[in-house]
């Protein structure tokens, strides 16, 4: 056992810390996160994303606009998974700190709260979670999986694997209401029946369907009596189950199913906010088998992805950030999608020649702003949300995802809803 | 000594309102030199503590004053902040991302048409008489079930936490058409001024500190009435008030109502100040934010609660960019002395000061150890 | 014991009480006059308390008949309405708003009108302060009207609690252990008090100190085990043999 | 009632298959120690290798017929395939030997591998065996046709398993694969099966395959046997026949009320599985709650730190686990700097590299120490805090809460903001079924581990000296140290009993939900709840409470059908409850006012 008040880190933590003080050319990026409070166990991963990233960057030269080279000084806010919090912070950094770009933001309210203050002061957003589209600003730019960049494929795959009964459930909020409207329409346009579709239907007074699937709270912990109801209603074999339950109340779902001995083999679970990082927390032993759908898996077996894994592995090792962990670092979509988001955005700053939004924005606008990035070429498209590789993969033992499948280059798309309702009206 | 804080209580009061409300506007609008100009972000961060300044009084009211230990006044701030929120969103039209004329999430949830308890809130007067309503109705409920059995003390607050508890669950569900987990946002206009102005912001903030100022004026004239004099004795000995004839129920009821009525107003001035308002704001956790606040500032005063908003706030803006990683271990530290060591807050610091010092020199003079340790006030509960 | 005559202010008839299996009240009968001074003496849970809390409302009887006056059932009626009927209280430990300054301590009981609205318009008028005055002559604390009630001795507090009691000019006082924790002079001084309230109101006076008891020399009722031992004067109970037996041995140990 | 007779019924209860899972565990614990080769094998073995290799049709049929020697490595190797444990090693001049990798890694992560065609270790030239990381192995693949043919193969093998659940899962499985080639295999089965739960599976199946018959009367003689046996997966299938058009009258007759029969099993299913897991939803509300009667009950100290005491529960299971595994270590730097270096510490604790059984030892080993651990803490904020505060309890309720955060955010800073991975043994995990109501073990366990917790408490609060001293100090504190008790010492040791309890509460939940920084949130209200409601003070009080409480919430889950709505009425009628008895179920009453 050794015990030790630590000066672990050497000269090279040291000379990594020195940018903080650069202050002739360096340009301002904001991050906000909540380091604390309930939502603090995913975001505070995507902060160390970004943090690295803004090393390599500093470390390879910073960013050259306009003939000067600048580099990134990190505004680390926390949220503190608050939602008045977040757009006070927002203000902060926006009027206060004039920072040139932000990247942050998990759930979708925290995005929401901030979104009118980045839309008054015309400041600059990289949001890089999944989330359930609707929703376009022109001060945004979504890295993150749009709908039609998760869960329609992951459908398509289940259909094909010769699912016939889809058992829906979220968490209650706007990502998994909307998303689970978006699959039941999409579901029946596919030809399954509404019995089919399990969890529950409500309906307005006319009779049509305004929410479909079985939800729960957040944190939610006791999830028997949905479990015992799945197992029946997979009792005849081939069902399945699309999860939009939210991080954290994964661990009590799974643990369930586990226990229920509802196998992958009869009835896989596929989920929709469980990526390699929340999967540190199950036990993965037990879920073989169970699926997972995302524009990137840490197991993508190509030379970037390995040599940006290599890289984050030197980085973690050497930094020394103030409550960054160590110790059993996982890799997922979210922290890749910020990753390619800060990569985007000097991309475009570079093209611009200047950090001015608007300049930036026309930029990314353009179409042509593309990085090659650890899951593959991410190109920002007019409508603020990417092209992009899409993955199904399913859980192995030790936690990663084994690539079943890959869709090349999808393009994100915010709105589908609409059409949706019109094919279904022109089906009838 | 009495009379001393007493005068000091007017003197503070007065110079904070005019601080407040004629002195901070004016430097946010005057053309001054920069270090003395006050930003748009201050102006609008301030509005914010005051608010939270009248939710503190609340609690303070309560609990300062009645003995009444409320974890539920988060929940009448948030539904006033509801009720006004519902105002904002019906004045969005069809500015929203769908351009419908519902509000956004409805249409999420697949409405095509307004429900029917949101239409007479197209009405400012209206949503403000029902932030009155509302919150007054549910306290009457509550508070006369509660104080009908006696529930008192702990248990008292224990209660009024399973409250804020399943109303907030009750808000997180999407199916109550209230927004669900992202509640309301993206506001535009509030009685036709648009919110994003710096005018608009300055006037909001202007009419909180008025509201500020009235809700202390107020609750200090009622502190002391007959009637504020049977509230500190409910505080002090409910047995006694009750053999003396009088109900105290009614009493603690008519404060409770009081309180949830002071606190949706603060929670009305919040919302278009912040621009969000969602069911996570009536956490429990919230409630007993406030209720440090009111400790840290100093119980059964009313200066201390605003102190304690502004001073807890204050520090949490800044320690949580200053240090994200440990802003929550100092207000737990914070907290704790305070609730050991300070009982009486910052506003009893002096007292406190002048007590050890008395106790000092009587040592010296006397060589005898003291009687008393920092012997709590054991009047409070 | 059918027939009732028409002048007891009190009544209490076959009352029974029970917690947790614990007989506290059994059987109890108990008659006042109107304007006597009783006095009630018994050894520790005796039942004494259990029948004040009965009385005042405090607590509900599982049987019996709770009588004031003529035909006022008590045993439906809260504190604050038993109270607003003309029964005060004082409690053994001495109960006051310690953080109200004396003066304040018997505004709030003075009698009048106690409900909310009345409360918050209130005004303090000559009479009232009059009123207050007088009554903390009577009790001795003329000088101390200031004075914070957390600030007074244990003595003056039982002072002040009686005090509060007469302002509320009560029909009838229960009055619990006023001399607990007085000096003699005190308590002596306490004994001419009650006795002058005797005719005025009707006084009920709950006693350990039995040379206090004898100093009011009024009727005795000696309580045992919930239920009435016997009555009468002081010498005729400390002869009684019954009282000799359970009681007496105690007596001592409470004097000290 | 003969012995064979009584061994068989002994082997159809649950708890024998319990039993029987330990030993095979045990058992396959061993023979990975010396690896098999027997000479019966050996055939088996090099034809296996040879399957792994091939591709197609060919390598299917293959398998499949491997399958039907019931081999025990046929078993191995088909299990492990899609887990991407068969190796695919670079034998010389390009071949490639296909090996089986152990389990069992060492601290590096690495592993063993036996070669499928001989048994024996992959080796080097010196004989010592090889070991292989995960990461950088060629490993045989599978796509989803070769894993269903997998799957399939691993059926007929289960048809023939020693263990009765999973004969009656592979059973079911045939049954609604739709195909009637399976039949004959099924009947087989039949002909020799013996235990009453797998026959009536069997029969189930047959039925739901003779469904797809073109005869009229077999399919109807089928709609009756599913109706008697209460098939509930066979439910969807038989309201499509009512729905289809084509459907003979008399067949749509009997799918009716075969339906109904079936739906009045699912009634009464859900019945008693709704009790069952509102009694264990009980038990987990009582095992939060009972320390919080201890510290609250007796001690009239609100501890808002209470949940956090049930983190350290779990954490202490976490690091445990990780002691047990390959060790657990942390390092913590500070936002301060001294001298121009980053202040901070750490701390690493070597691992034992335990597998197997002894392994998932680690979960009795991590019960005790989550009490000591949960203890500890208490007596230490006790100590701080707490003691200044008896007198004030409505401020003990803030500065706890204050030492809640602090606690939270040190759970951050030493585990990190995400949840942890605790595994459950593998005899937590599983279930067992009873005429298709569900009763996984670690709701057994944790109803058993609720009445030992509450037994425990009772016969220390009432069978020992100090559990006297407990009571004296808490009914009086005064009078007990006038009479020479030592109050503070009891106030500790309470504390730190009732802080234990939330520990050992923690050890359990670290098994069914999440190990995370706010943990303890997620129960504090309802611990709260269920003692108030139980009528403080009584511990009698709060197992009532809890029972009533977990029941009531699934009863009004399954009635209404949302977690939350039940969740709320509960709340509701948790307040009305007070109305008509504020002082809870139990309540202590005192005689005097003051």
């Amino acid at each position: 056992m050794k015990f030790s008040p630590c000066n672990l880190l050497g000269a090279a933590a040291a000379a990594m810390l020195t940018f903080a003080t650069a202050t002739a050319e360096s340009v301002k990026v904001g991050i906000l996160h909540s380091l604390s409070g309930t939502m603090a166990i995913s975001e505070t991963s995507l902060r160390d994303t970004l943090l690295f990233a803004f090393d390599e960057i500093n470390a390879a030269g910073g960013i050259k606009a306009g003939g000067k080279t600048y580099t990134i000084e990190p505004v680390i806010v926390d949220g503190a998974s608050n939602w008045p919090l977040f757009a006070e912070k927002a203000k902060q950094l926006l009027e206060q700190d004039k920072v040139a770009v932000t990247f942050g933001c998990w759930t979708s309210v925290s995005r929401k709260s901030v979104l009118p203050v980045f839309e008054k002061n015309n400041g600059l957003l990289f949001y890089p979670v999944q989330y359930e589209g609707e929703e376009l600003s022109k001060n945004i730019f979504y890295t993150a999986e749009a709908v039609n960049q998760q869960a329609t494929p992951a459908v398509d795959y289940l259909l094909k694997m010769g699912k016939k009964k889809f058992y829906l459930i979220g968490t209650d909020y706007v990502y998994p209401q909307t998303t689970n409207l978006i699959l039941y329409k999409y579901l029946l346009l596919h030809g399954i029946p509404a019995e089919n579709i399990g969890g529950g239907f409500r309906k307005d007074a006319d009779g049509k369907v305004i929410s479909a699937g079985k939800y729960t709270p957040f944190s939610h912990t006791d999830y028997q009596q949905i479990v015992a109801e799945i197992k029946q209603f997979a009792a005849s074999g081939d069902a399945c189950v699309l999860n939009t339950v939210n991080g954290d109340s994964n661990v009590p779902l799974f643990k369930e199913i586990a226990a229920a001995g509802l196998s992958a083999a009869d009835c896989p679970v596929v989920s929709f906010s469980l990526a390699e990082d929340e999967l540190r927390a199950l036990p993965t032993k037990d879920l073989v088998g169970e699926l997972g759908c995302w524009t990137y898996f840490m197991s993508i077996n190509t030379p970037e992805n390995k040599a940006y894994l290599g890289r984050w592995d030197a980085w973690l090792k050497t930094q020394s950030y103030p409550g960054v962990v160590k110790e059993k670092r996982a890799m997922d979509s979210p922290m890749v999608l910020s990753y390619n988001g800060v990569y985007l955005w000097k991309a475009a700053v570079e093209k611009a020649g200047t950090f001015d939004v608007d300049s930036v924005r026309t930029a990314l606008e353009s179409g042509t702003i593309t990085f090659k990035g650890p899951g593959g070429k991410t190109t920002m498209q007019k409508n603020h949300h990417t092209i992009k590789n899409v993955y199904i993969g399913e859980t192995k033992a030790n936690g990663q995802f084994k690539i079943l499948k890959e869709f090349k280059d999808v393009a994100g798309e915010p709105f589908i809803l609409k059409s949706l309702d019109e094919k279904l009206a022109a089906k009838k | 000594m009495r009379t001393d804080s007493k005068r000091l209580e007017t003197w503070l009061t007065l110079a904070g309102g005019f601080l407040l409300i004629v002195l901070l506007p004016a430097l946010n609008v005057l053309p001054l030199p920069e270090f003395l100009k006050v930003s748009d972000f201050t102006i609008n961060l301030y509005g914010k503590y005051l608010c939270y300044a009248i939710l503190a009084i609340s609690v303070d009211v309560l609990w300062g004053y009645t003995g009444l230990l409320s974890l539920g006044q988060a929940l009448f701030f948030t539904l006033g902040g509801y009720m006004m929120g519902m105002y904002l969103m019906r004045m969005i039209g069809t500015l929203g991302q769908y351009h419908q004329p519902i509000p956004d999430f409805l249409v999420f949830l697949g409405w095509s048409k307004l429900p029917p308890f949101w239409q007479p809130f197209d009405s400012f007067a209206f949503a403000m008489l029902m932030a009155l309503v509302l919150p007054g109705a549910l306290a009457t409920l509550f508070g006369f079930l509660a104080f009908r059995s006696r529930i008192r003390g702990v248990y008292f607050s224990i209660l009024t936490q399973a409250l804020t508890y399943g109303a907030c669950l009750l808000f997180f569900r999407n199916s109550l058409l209230m927004g669900g987990n992202n509640g309301f946002t993206d506001f535009k206009f509030i009685l036709g001024h648009d919110l994003r102005s710096a005018g608009t912001q300055r006037g909001l903030y202007i009419a909180t500190a008025i509201t500020l100022m009235l809700v202390l004026v107020g609750c200090r004239w009622l502190s002391r009435t007959k009637f504020g004099l049977v509230q500190q004795a409910i505080r002090d000995s409910e047995n006694r008030v009750l053999f003396s004839g009088y109900a105290a129920a009614h009493y603690k009821l008519f404060v409770f109502v009081l309180c949830a009525l002071v606190a949706s107003i603060g929670g009305v001035l919040y919302v278009p100040q912040v621009g969000i308002i969602n069911p996570s704001e009536m956490g429990t956790e919230k409630s007993l934010e406030a209720v440090v606040w009111v400790a840290v500032g100093g119980r059964g005063t009313l200066v201390g609660p605003i102190l304690g908003a502004f001073g807890v706030n204050a520090l949490k803006s800044w320690a949580t960019r200053a240090y994200p990683d440990l802003w929550l271990i100092f207000l737990g530290v914070m907290f704790v002395l305070v609730t050991v060591f300070m009982p009486r807050g910052l506003v009893g610091i002096p007292d406190q000061l002048r007590e050890l010092a008395a106790r000092f020199q009587k040592r010296k003079t006397d060589a005898e150890p003291p009687v008393t340790g920092i012997e709590p006030d054991k009047s409070l509960p | 014991m059918s027939v009732r005559p028409k002048e007891f202010i009190l009544t209490l008839e076959g009352v029974n009480k029970r917690f947790d299996g614990f007989k506290a009240i059994t059987d109890l009968n108990f008659y006042m006059d109107v304007g006597e001074l009783r006095i009630i003496i018994g050894p520790n849970g005796a039942g004494k308390s259990t029948m004040m809390d009965i009385i005042t409302g405090r607590t509900r009887p599982d049987t019996g008949k709770v009588e004031f006056e003529k035909d006022t059932d008590l045993t439906r009626l809260n504190e604050y309405q038993i109270n607003r009927l003309g029964i005060g209280r004082k409690f053994q430990t001495p109960s006051v708003y310690v953080g109200h300054t004396v003066f304040q301590n018997i505004l709030l009981s003075l009698k009048g009108t106690r409900s909310v609205f009345s409360a918050i318009f209130h005004r303090v008028s000559s009479s009232d302060r009059d009123r207050i005055q007088t009554v903390l002559e009577t009790v001795g604390l003329g000088a101390k009207a200031d004075w914070k009630a957390g600030a007074l001795s244990h003595g003056q507090k039982q002072w002040l609690e009686i005090g509060m009691l007469l302002a509320q000019d009560p029909k009838l006082l229960l009055v619990d252990e006023p001399a607990a924790g007085m000096s003699d002079e005190e308590t002596a001084k306490t004994g001419e008090l009650l006795l002058s309230l005797e005719g005025k109101h009707s006084v009920v006076v709950i006693e350990h100190d039995m040379a206090f008891v004898r100093q009011l020399g009024r009727k005795v009722t000696v309580l045992h085990q919930g239920t009435v031992l016997c009555e009468g004067s002081v010498d005729q109970v400390q002869n009684d043999e019954r009282v000799i037996e359970v009681y007496l041995g105690r007596k001592k140990k409470d004097k000290t | 009632m003969t012995y064979r007779a009584w061994l068989k019924s002994l082997r159809s209860a649950p708890w024998m298959c319990w039993i029987s899972t330990m030993l095979l565990l045990s058992g396959l614990a061993r023979a990975a120690e010396t690896p098999p080769a027997q000479p019966a094998d050996s055939v088996i073995r090099s034809r296996l290798a040879k399957a792994v290799l091939a591709e197609g049709d060919e390598q299917k049929k293959e398998i499949l017929s491997l399958a039907a020697t019931g081999s025990k490595v046929v078993r191995e190797v088909l299990n492990a395939w899609p887990k991407d444990r068969i190796l695919l090693f670079a034998g010389e001049n390009d071949t490639k030997i296909p090996a089986l990798i152990e389990d069992e890694t060492d601290s590096d992560g690495k592993a063993r591998a036996v070669r499928i065609d001989t048994g024996a270790f992959l080796s080097d030239a010196s004989g010592k065996p090889l070991k292989f990381a995960a990461a950088d192995i060629t490993t045989a693949e599978t796509d989803s046709d070769l894993r269903r043919t997998l799957q399939q193969g691993l059926d007929a093998m289960a048809l023939a398993d020693p263990i009765p659940d999973a004969r009656k899962t592979a059973i079911l499985k045939l049954g609604n694969s739709q195909k009637l080639q399976n039949l004959p295999l099924l009947r087989d089965r039949l002909a020799i099966e013996s235990n009453a739960e797998v026959r009536k599976a069997i029969n189930e199946s047959i039925a739901l395959l003779q469904l797809g018959d073109p005869d009229p009367a077999v399919q109807k003689e089928a709609v009756i046997q599913l109706g008697k046996l209460e098939a509930i997966g066979s439910l969807d299938l038989l309201k499509k026949i009512v729905a289809k058009e084509s459907t003979p009258s008399d067949i749509r007759r009997e799918a009716t009320s075969s339906i109904q029969s079936i739906e009045n099993h699912i009634g009464v299913v859900n019945f008693v599985g709704t009790i069952f897991r509102g009694l264990s939803l009980g038990s987990i509300l009582l095992i939060v709650a009972l320390g919080l009667a201890i510290t609250f009950g007796l001690m009239g100290v609100i501890n808002m730190a209470h949940g956090e005491m049930i983190a350290i529960g779990a954490y202490t299971t976490y690091v445990v686990q990780n002691l047990f595994g390959t060790g657990f270590a942390f390092s913590i730097t500070l936002p301060f700097s001294f001298g121009g270096k980053p202040i901070g510490f750490g701390l690493s604790l070597p691992g034992l590299n335990a597998t197997g059984a002894f392994y998932e030892s680690y979960f009795l080993v991590a019960i005790p120490l989550s009490f000591l651990m949960a203890a500890l803490a208490g007596l230490v904020i006790e100590r701080v805090v707490i003691r200044f505060l008896y007198r004030r309890p409505l401020e003990s309720l803030l500065a706890t809460w204050g030492v809640s955060l602090v606690m939270q955010q040190l759970f951050r800073m030493v585990f990190g903001a995400n949840n942890v991975q605790v595994s459950s043994p593998s005899w937590l995990l599983g279930h067992f079924n009873l005429s298709d109501v569900l009763f996984g073990y670690n709701r057994v366990f944790v109803i058993g581990f609720a009445i030992f917790i509450v037994l425990g408490t009772y016969m220390l609060l009432t069978r020992t000296p100090l559990g006297l001293l407990i009571r004296a100090v808490m009914q009086n504190r005064d009078m007990a140290s006038c009479i020479g008790v030592r109050t503070q010492r009891v106030n500790q040791l309470t504390f730190a009993f009732g802080s234990g309890l939330a520990g050992l509460a923690g050890a359990f939940l670290s098994q069914i939900g999440n190990v995370g920084p706010s943990l303890g949130q997620s129960y504090i209200v309802d611990a709260f709840m269920t003692v108030v409601v139980g009528g403080v003070g009584s511990i009698v009080g709060t197992v009532c409470s809890a029972i009533g409480i977990g029941t009531a919430d699934q009863i009004l889950q399954q009635a209404t059908g949302s977690p939350v709505t039940g969740k709320i009425v509960v709340l509701v009628a948790i307040i009305l409850f007070l109305q008509w008895r504020p002082g809870g179920l139990f309540s202590i009453r005192s005689r005097s006012l003051d």
